[in-house]
């Protein structure tokens, strides 16, 4: 049983995504019921599959029963896992939501092409995708994942209808290229190695001779994920897809998705091609876009009077953020980029469903539309302030703890760009500030103007506002979160996987000790020389 | 009321006042001799010029030295003579 | 002495925190929500006070560590100096409280419940800044504090207060932002972070780096200190109601400014690192500047809550001065002047927001003749500008006295004379207030033409007194009581004068008798 | 010594301060007894003659000698009760409550100061008497009042910061804790000499005096002129005993005082110089610094207390019942009120130092101290302030307000505590003129000097008679013009008040600039992120890609990343 979870960790949505949409073409009723069912099986699986790995031992599933580096071998070890867990209960608080719903930008009226029950299936393969990616020690399985993920995501963003579509026509243009880019790559490493297991791959690039051909290949596949990551200047995708696509998706994956490819990023770079001397570089170039990334994304999120565009381009100074640590690579650093991830995803969750359910619901998609929210909607006020608080990193949310370890990680770096990137950190918090105190000034201090819909609602009786109730549960359960992860901030910096991670088992691979510097720091914050 | 009063007492105080100064004098020159301090005191009849040729001095110092230097106008709307008739 | 483990500083912490909940619960039932508050604020001091004697001793009762993070741990501790900033904050909120039901009630402020609910965490996070026994631990509160108060400031809801609003978070947050990053620093040069009397960063990293290190932490807690020139939001915050102004502007939260500079020269850096570094004379020549801009910039303001504030604005500074001196008696001073100026400067903005109720006049060319029909109040805010002034045996005086001798100590005789030079400057702008206030404002007889005396019979007859409700007046009464008796009898009570002088000589391996010199009584 | 509160018992000002505060705190009707009753409890135990003991208590930490019963300080005590009590006889029906409560808690405060025993407690009480007399000030009820009292205490408060800082430097340099002699003329020295001067009015830090004690109420002038100046010269006398600058600076004021009281019209502002006047004669005892000198400057601290007091109650007298405080509104009124004219004078002579009033047995004492220091010069000019003093109090103030051409100003009855107080007043004037020993027996200082030799009294009088030749000689020139005279208080009334509110406005008028800053920063970074962003983070336009577009610049910058990289690794 417990080999078999990895597996059954893809398969479960995978068959999920051909099952639920039947379900729903034969019995009209009954496929969200199954849909629900499934997400939480998975979710219960990837809880399992994180529970397991605690004790430092990963599960590996051979596809096929073709152990690597041959066959396809998906293993979950606790960074994984992790992303495994996050990525599944994300979904979960996506999937009882109506997937198909309007944006205010969408043009009015019309129902998706699809089917309900279709749209749910896509979610549960956009899951499956994403897991895949995470499971995977294939790098040209990834890429399959990687695919099937962003196919799935095109089409529900593109539920959207209006503005949607287009913006996931332009997504999956920049996605495509991203996708070519590291199947290049991919295949230059192949060509080289003849190997695309991860674990191998570090073995036989210890044999060949660094060259042109191995530097390409590190080069496209880092440009390929940088893009699905959104990381500055790549991140021009971001924005029209996170404002445009249906409530339920914007709050899914923009918690998740790119993330997931900044997990790819870490795997990749980080590890299997730490060694190379062009991963190490690409690395380097990478925080530099991360400060930049962090910089360009707080400064733009201030210019957007949009809020869902304001949380998207906040997006994008996270994953710059993310990629800071990433790059930093340190123990403690790759544990401030999980932490932050987890605090991240949750409070961005939380935020982007609020958001999405009063722009959509509402029409309140504007920062000075949410004046006087507070007093029509006490507990989606609350919940945003506590999102809100996360994502500048005020105590005692989750975001203090995660800004706290960058900000440690990126000082014991040390160097010009530990330097940079600590200041770039502290700066992203202020320009947090400034954009989200601008909401919830807006929210808790402004009247709602005349004749507006939060000024004409009642406070009370049957007519008062109220949000879809699966929206106020992911809400509300987002920020219970995002305050539980500060309150038991210690517990869950214990569950985090530690950097880097223990020796692969039955993988022949040294390579992933080469950084020298990380030995002699193994037990204390790790610091990387850093160019 | 007597607006000339003025005249009377000057008159009076100073034929009193010399009288007395004679007398004073006249001890003063029999009488006194525990004299001290600078050489002047020794001057018959100095106190009474220094009494009048002090107050001379601080006098012009006064009115004709300072007073011009220093005296400006009350504030206008402060006058009062004539006020009360 | 090893310091007793307990969880006692948390019922300190909790009270604040704990009651917030019941206060938005009882939103409908005002006198069951205010004994909520009563009864945390009752807490809070009941555990402060049983504190009291094992610091005396020399012991702090500590807490055990909460880990955060690796390396980061929650941890509170009950040393002299921060019992003596719990006490002083824990008696002033109760008095406040007291003050917002009158103050809140009779101008039918709205929004009530939200605002005592702020206040409460305000108050718990003050409570956690004093008992803050590591960096991380005072950063946490520091931010808490910054963000309770934020409702506060804006309470009014109007543009003109959203505005200032802005400004408060603009400075205070950037100011948490770069104190973060100093503690980063520092967690990271020595582990724990934790407040050491003396310092313990000495030796830690090179010279420039430390120096650079202060800066943050200057700015960082230099904000909240109101020090030249990161106090343009405390002015700004004025728009507060009167009782956040006195609580927090005049006590909690800048008090968390000028405490946080003492911890951190006195038990970060240390004072001979300080001197050592050369930060401690640019740090105490920018707090003299302070001093001296704030108290000109005083004199200019008719609006009484901003010259109270511009006020405060110097006498924090008077507390920075003694931290950067951080000789024995500039400390002990500087920590003396935390309680002094609480006391003194409540009074003071009691008093102004009485006055405010009472006759909605908040500017001082307004307040003509108040002082006749509102004698408790005026009273009240004599002893408080007499005590700003440093008048002999009001508690600023001792203040300034043991300020002076520190600088002395150290060499640096401008401090007694910027001091006095601030005290003269206090008088400038206090006494003119009572000056409109006691002194004139009835209308002035019409005397006949030429006349320029008044005779007694002429002078107008005494207005009716109309002293607000005992709520009002009373909180003001008991400040300025409790200011007298401070001045008088320093160690009566919580012995404030014994905590700044222990947690003084803490810092100072009590290397001297404090009092032994100057205040030995005759010498033969 | 254990510290004890038992002091209180003994000491005069205690009573009168809690009198004070008595009076301040309760009803209207409440002062009178508070006052009767407190100036009685210091009476009696000033007539007890005060234990010569020492009483400390501890107060914040601070042992404190609160009360030192020597030679010196009983001296003074003796007379400021004495007046204190003058004082509230002759304010009993102008005072209103708040005025006797601060008039008795100065009193107090100033027999406290010379009683104290230590610098902390000598600072408290010099700040007290500050602060109450510019309540004193203050309570007198007109705008000029109001303005005047502020300068006061602003001075005043720069004093007493002076004296902080001298306090402060002097224990910081191991100076023991008891007001005594200074020995040594470093810094501590000349802070603590300024401070004293500036209460004890030596120009050019005398302004204060002239400008503000004619403003009080009439009542409130006559505590004015008696403890602030006084306690300075007991300070002077404690502290500074034989520092020879004081010399100069004695004979300075002398002159000064009466040059500009020859000017001056107002009557009371004129009796304000001729504080500053008489008080040179104690600065240049003190100076002179001879047991003699010394004495003399005691000694006529006392006699001037009494005399000036009572012109100040004549002065008031006049005005209450006139109206009118400047001299060229008044005249001829004696008739109308012989009694206080009579009384007037009486002050005027004493003053003056004529034989058988008290000015003459203490005022010589200090010119003989100069002759007998063979000090000729400074002798010399003494005498020539003595002149001045009475050509300006002594003959022209009483010609032009009392005597003169009638004006017909009326004058109303006034009530019978002036005059009662007035004539007590007088009688001392007049009894320790007659009976010098009386004087002489209390002064610290063993003194053998006989006052009534002929040889003096024939110097004295040669010396008036011929003042009063000049006086009648240019009598019409001397007649007071309705003028202000200039004196150094207009440096800090201009310039100086100029100076400190363009530094205040200066500052204030930063404030735009910085709140602008604030805005730039706080909404300007704001506004112009959107300008910036304008172009660049628009929503989706339905177009197809082009390099205006976020995602054509994604691909670009994706494809010359790529570019430029295998450029470079292909280099390498």
């Amino acid at each position: 049983m417990r080999e078999s979870l990895p597996g059954l960790l893809v398969a479960v949505p995978l068959a999920g995504a051909a099952l639920v949409p039947l379900i729903g073409a034969l019995f009209r009723r009954g496929a969200r019921e199954t849909a629900l069912v499934l997400h939480a099986g998975v979710f219960a699986i990837a809880l399992a599959l994180f529970a397991l790995v605690q004790d430092g031992a990963p599960i590996a599933y051979a596809m096929g029963g073709w152990p690597g580096p041959w066959g396809i071998e998906l293993r979950l070890d606790g960074l994984s896992a992790l992303m495994a867990l996050l990525t599944a209960g994300m979904a979960c608080f996506a999937a009882p939501l109506d997937l198909s719903g309007r944006r205010s930008g969408a043009a009015g009226g019309r129902t998706s092409p699809f089917g309900d029950s279709l749209l749910r299936g896509v979610l549960l393969l956009l899951l499956a995708g994403l897991l895949g990616i995470v499971a995977t020690r294939d790098l040209f399985n990834l890429f399959v994942f990687m695919e099937i993920s962003s196919l799935a995501a095109y089409t529900l963003i593109a539920a959207g209808g209006g503005k949607a579509t287009i913006a996931a026509f332009r997504y999956l243009l920049a996605g495509t290229a991203a996708g070519s880019l590291y199947l290049f790559g991919v295949g230059f490493l192949y060509a080289l190695t003849g190997t695309l297991n991860m674990d191998d791959l570090p073995v036989q690039l210890a044999a060949a001779a660094p060259g042109a051909a191995l530097a390409t290949g590190v080069t496209l596949i880092a440009i390929g994920l940088s893009i699905k990551a959104a990381l500055f200047p790549l991140h021009g995708w971001l924005p029209d897809v996170y404002v445009f696509a249906p409530t339920a998706t914007t709050g899914f994956i923009a918690a998740v998705m790119a993330k997931v490819s900044a997990y790819a990023l870490l795997r990749l770079l980080g590890e299997t091609l730490f060694g190379v001397e062009a991963g190490a570089f690409v690395l380097d170039v990478l925080l530099w876009l991360g400060i930049g990334g962090v910089l360009v994304g707080g400064a733009l999120a201030i210019a957007q009077t949009d809020v869902a565009r304001m949380l998207a381009w906040s997006s994008i100074s996270a994953m710059g953020t993310i990629l800071i640590a990433v790059a930093v690579g340190s123990e403690l650093a790759v544990t401030a980029a999980l932490f932050h991830v987890v605090a991240h995803a949750l409070a961005k969750g939380c935020f982007f469903f609020a958001a999405g359910a009063l722009a959509g619901g509402l029409g309140l998609s504007r920062v000075q539309s949410w004046a006087g929210l507070a007093s029509r909607l006490p507990g989606t006020a609350v919940a945003v302030t506590v999102a809100a608080f996360s994502l500048i990193g005020l105590p005692p949310v989750a975001g203090f703890f995660s800004k706290y370890l960058l900000l440690a990680a990126t000082w014991n770096a040390g160097g010009a760009a530990g330097a940079a990137a600590f200041a770039a950190l502290i700066a992203s918090s202020l320009l947090a500030a400034v954009y989200l105190f601008r909401v919830l000034e807006a929210v808790w201090f402004r009247s709602p103007a005349q004749g507006s819909l939060l000024a004409e609602a009642p406070r009370t009786g049957p007519e008062r506002l109220r949000l879809p109730r699966p929206l106020v549960f992911a809400v509300g359960a987002l920020a219970a979160l995002t305050l539980a992860g500060g309150l038991f901030a210690a517990a869950v910096e214990r569950r985090l996987p530690r950097w880097p991670l223990p020796e692969p088992v039955g993988a022949a691979s040294d390579l992933s000790r080469l950084d020298s510097a990380r030995q002699e720091g193994a037990g204390t914050p790790g610091r990387r020389v850093l160019r | 009321m007597n607006r000339h009063a003025s005249s009377w007492w000057i008159r009076g105080v100073f034929v009193t006042g010399l009288i007395f100064v004679a007398l004073l004098e006249a001890a003063a020159f029999l009488i006194a001799h525990e004299h001290h301090g600078g050489f002047w005191n020794a001057i018959p009849m100095w106190d009474l010029v220094f009494g009048f040729g002090g107050a001379a001095v601080l006098y012009l110092a006064a009115k004709r030295a300072l007073g011009p230097l220093l005296s400006r106008p009350e504030a206008p709307m402060r006058r009062s003579r004539g006020g009360r008739a | 002495m090893t310091d007793p483990v307990s969880l006692r500083p948390f019922a300190a912490l909790l009270p604040g925190i704990v009651a917030a909940l019941p206060i938005l619960l009882c939103r409908r039932r005002p006198n069951l929500r205010e004994g909520v508050t009563f009864l945390a604020g009752a807490v809070q001091l009941a555990a402060a006070v049983s504190m009291l004697p094992a610091t005396l001793d020399g012991a702090a009762v500590t807490t055990p560590e909460i880990a955060l993070l690796p390396g980061v741990a929650l941890q509170f501790r009950a040393d002299a100096l921060g019992l003596l900033f719990l006490i002083l904050s824990s008696v002033l909120w109760l008095a406040t409280s007291a003050y917002s039901v009158g103050y809140m009630r009779s101008l039918k402020y709205g929004h009530q419940t939200g605002y005592f609910a702020a206040f409460a965490v305000a108050a718990a996070s003050a409570a956690g800044i004093a008992l803050a026994a590591n960096l991380v631990t005072f950063l946490i509160c520091y931010e808490i504090l910054t963000v309770s108060t934020w409702p506060l400031v804006l309470h009014l809801r109007k543009p003109r207060v959203l505005a200032s609003g802005r400004a408060y978070l603009a400075y205070t947050l950037f100011a948490g932002q770069l104190l973060l990053g100093a503690v980063v620093w520092t967690a990271a040069l020595a582990p724990g972070a934790g407040f050491t009397p003396g310092g313990f960063l000495a030796g830690s990293a090179s010279d420039g780096a430390l120096r650079v290190l202060f800066v943050l932490f200057l700015v960082g807690v230099g904000a909240k200190a109101a020090v030249f020139p990161l106090h343009g939001w405390l002015p700004a915050a004025m728009v507060a109601p009167t009782p956040v102004s006195a609580l927090l502007h005049a006590v909690a939260v800048v008090k968390a400014g000028a405490f946080g500079m003492l911890r951190i020269t006195g038990w970060v850096f240390g004072p001979d690192l300080m001197w050592a570094l050369d930060l401690a004379l640019p740090l105490a020549l920018l707090a003299g500047g302070t001093i001296l801009f704030a108290s000109l910039r005083a004199m200019t303001e008719d609006h009484l809550k901003r010259r109270l504030a511009y006020s405060t604005v110097s006498q924090l500074s008077y507390i920075v001065l003694g931290g950067a001196i951080g000789s024995p008696l500039a400390l002990a001073g500087a920590a003396f002047h935390i309680a002094a100026h609480g006391f003194l400067k409540i009074t003071l903005f009691f008093c102004a927001g009485s006055v405010y109720a009472a006759t909605g006049k908040d500017r001082i060319s307004q307040l003509g003749g108040l002082g006749r029909i509102m004698p408790i109040t005026f009273a009240a805010f004599a002893v408080g500008a007499l005590g700003m002034a440093g008048f002999p045996f009001l508690p600023g005086f001792l203040s300034k006295w043991n300020l002076g001798l520190g600088g002395m100590d150290s060499g640096q005789h401008w401090v007694a004379a910027l001091l006095a030079t601030s005290g003269a400057l206090n008088l400038a702008y206090y006494f003119p207030v009572l000056k409109t206030a006691v002194f004139e404002g009835s209308p002035a007889p019409r005397l006949p033409y030429g006349r320029t005396i008044v005779r007694a019979e002429e002078l107008p007859p005494r207005p009716r007194l109309i002293e607000p409700t005992p709520w009002l007046w009373a909180p003001p009464v008991f400040a300025a009581a409790a200011a007298l008796v401070l001045g008088l009898f320093p160690d009566f009570g919580p012995g404030f004068w014994s905590l700044a002088e222990a947690a003084a000589a803490s810092v100072t391996d009590g290397a001297r008798d404090l009092t032994a010199l100057y205040r030995g009584g005759p010498s033969r | 010594m254990t510290p004890s509160w038992e002091f209180l018992i003994y000491h005069p000002g205690a009573y009168l301060i809690a009198g004070g505060l008595w009076a301040g705190l309760f009803p209207s009707y409440a002062w009178a007894t508070s006052g009767v009753f407190s100036f009685g409890a210091a009476a009696v135990f000033v007539l007890r003659r005060l234990p010569n003991l020492d009483f400390t208590a501890s107060v914040a930490d601070f042992h404190l000698i609160w009360y030192r019963g020597d030679a010196l300080s009983v001296l003074f005590t003796v007379v400021f009760t004495v007046v204190a009590g003058l004082g509230l006889i002759y304010g009993w029906y102008r005072m209103r409550r708040g005025e006797a409560a601060a008039a008795m808690i100065y009193a107090g405060c100033a027999i406290a100061t010379v009683l104290a025993g230590d610098w902390v407690t000598f600072f408290v009480f010099w700040e007290g008497m500050a602060i109450a007399s510019t309540a004193l000030i203050w309570l007198g009820g007109t705008e000029q009042s109001r303005r005047a009292g502020m300068r006061y205490l602003l001075f005043h408060a720069v004093g007493g910061a002076l004296l902080f800082v001298g306090i402060l430097l002097h224990l910081a340099g191991g100076g023991p804790i008891e007001v005594a002699a200074l020995t040594g003329t470093g810094p501590p020295f000349w802070l603590i000499l300024t401070a004293v001067a500036v209460n004890a009015a030596i120009p050019p830090l005398h302004a204060w005096l002239t400008d503000a004690y004619p403003e009080a109420s009439t009542a409130g002038s006559v505590f004015l002129s008696a403890f602030t100046t006084k306690t300075a010269v007991y300070a002077l006398l404690r502290i500074f005993p034989g520092a020879e600058v004081l010399v100069p600076l004695g004979i300075v004021m002398t002159l000064y005082g009466v040059v500009f009281a020859i000017l001056e019209n107002d009557v009371r502002r004129l009796l304000g110089y001729h504080i500053v006047s008489q008080v040179g004669y104690m600065v240049t005892g003190v100076g002179l610094g001879t047991p003699l000198a010394l004495a003399g400057a005691a000694a006529h601290a006392y006699s001037h207390i009494l005399y000036k007091a009572l012109l100040f109650m004549g002065a008031g007298a006049l005005i209450e019942a006139t109206g009118f405080r400047r001299l060229s509104d008044l005249g001829g009124v004696w008739r109308r009120m012989r009694f206080m004219t009579a009384m007037y004078l009486v002050g005027a002579v004493s003053i003056s130092g004529w034989p058988l009033f008290n000015g003459f047995v203490s005022k010589s004492l200090i010119v003989s101290a100069a002759a007998e220091a063979h000090a000729p010069w400074t002798e010399l000019l003494l005498t020539l302030a003595a002149v001045g003093t009475f050509l300006s109090v002594g003959l022209k103030l009483p010609w032009f307000a009392f005597f003169g051409a009638d004006r017909g100003v009326a004058v109303r009855k006034l009530p019978s505590n002036i005059p009662i107080a007035m004539g007590i007043a007088g009688f001392l004037c007049f009894a320790y003129g007659v009976l010098p020993f009386m004087l002489y027996r209390m002064l610290p200082w063993e003194i053998d000097y006989r006052p009534f030799t002929f040889d003096h009294l024939s110097s004295s009088l040669q010396l008036l008679v011929g003042t009063g030749f000049l006086f009648f000689l240019v009598v019409r020139k001397l007649t007071p013009a309705e003028k202000r005279t200039l004196d150094v208080d207009w440096l800090w009334r201009g310039p100086l008040r100029g100076a400190v509110s363009d530094a205040g406005r200066a500052l204030r008028g930063l404030a735009p600039a910085a709140q602008e800053a604030r805005r730039w920063v706080v909404t300007g970074i704001d506004a112009g992120l959107r300008r910036a962003a304008a172009g660049r983070a628009a929503p989706v336009a339905p177009a197809a890609l082009n390099f205006r577009d976020s995602i054509g610049w994604t691909i670009f910058f994706a494809a010359a990343a790529a570019a430029i990289l295998l450029v470079i690794l292909d280099r390498a």
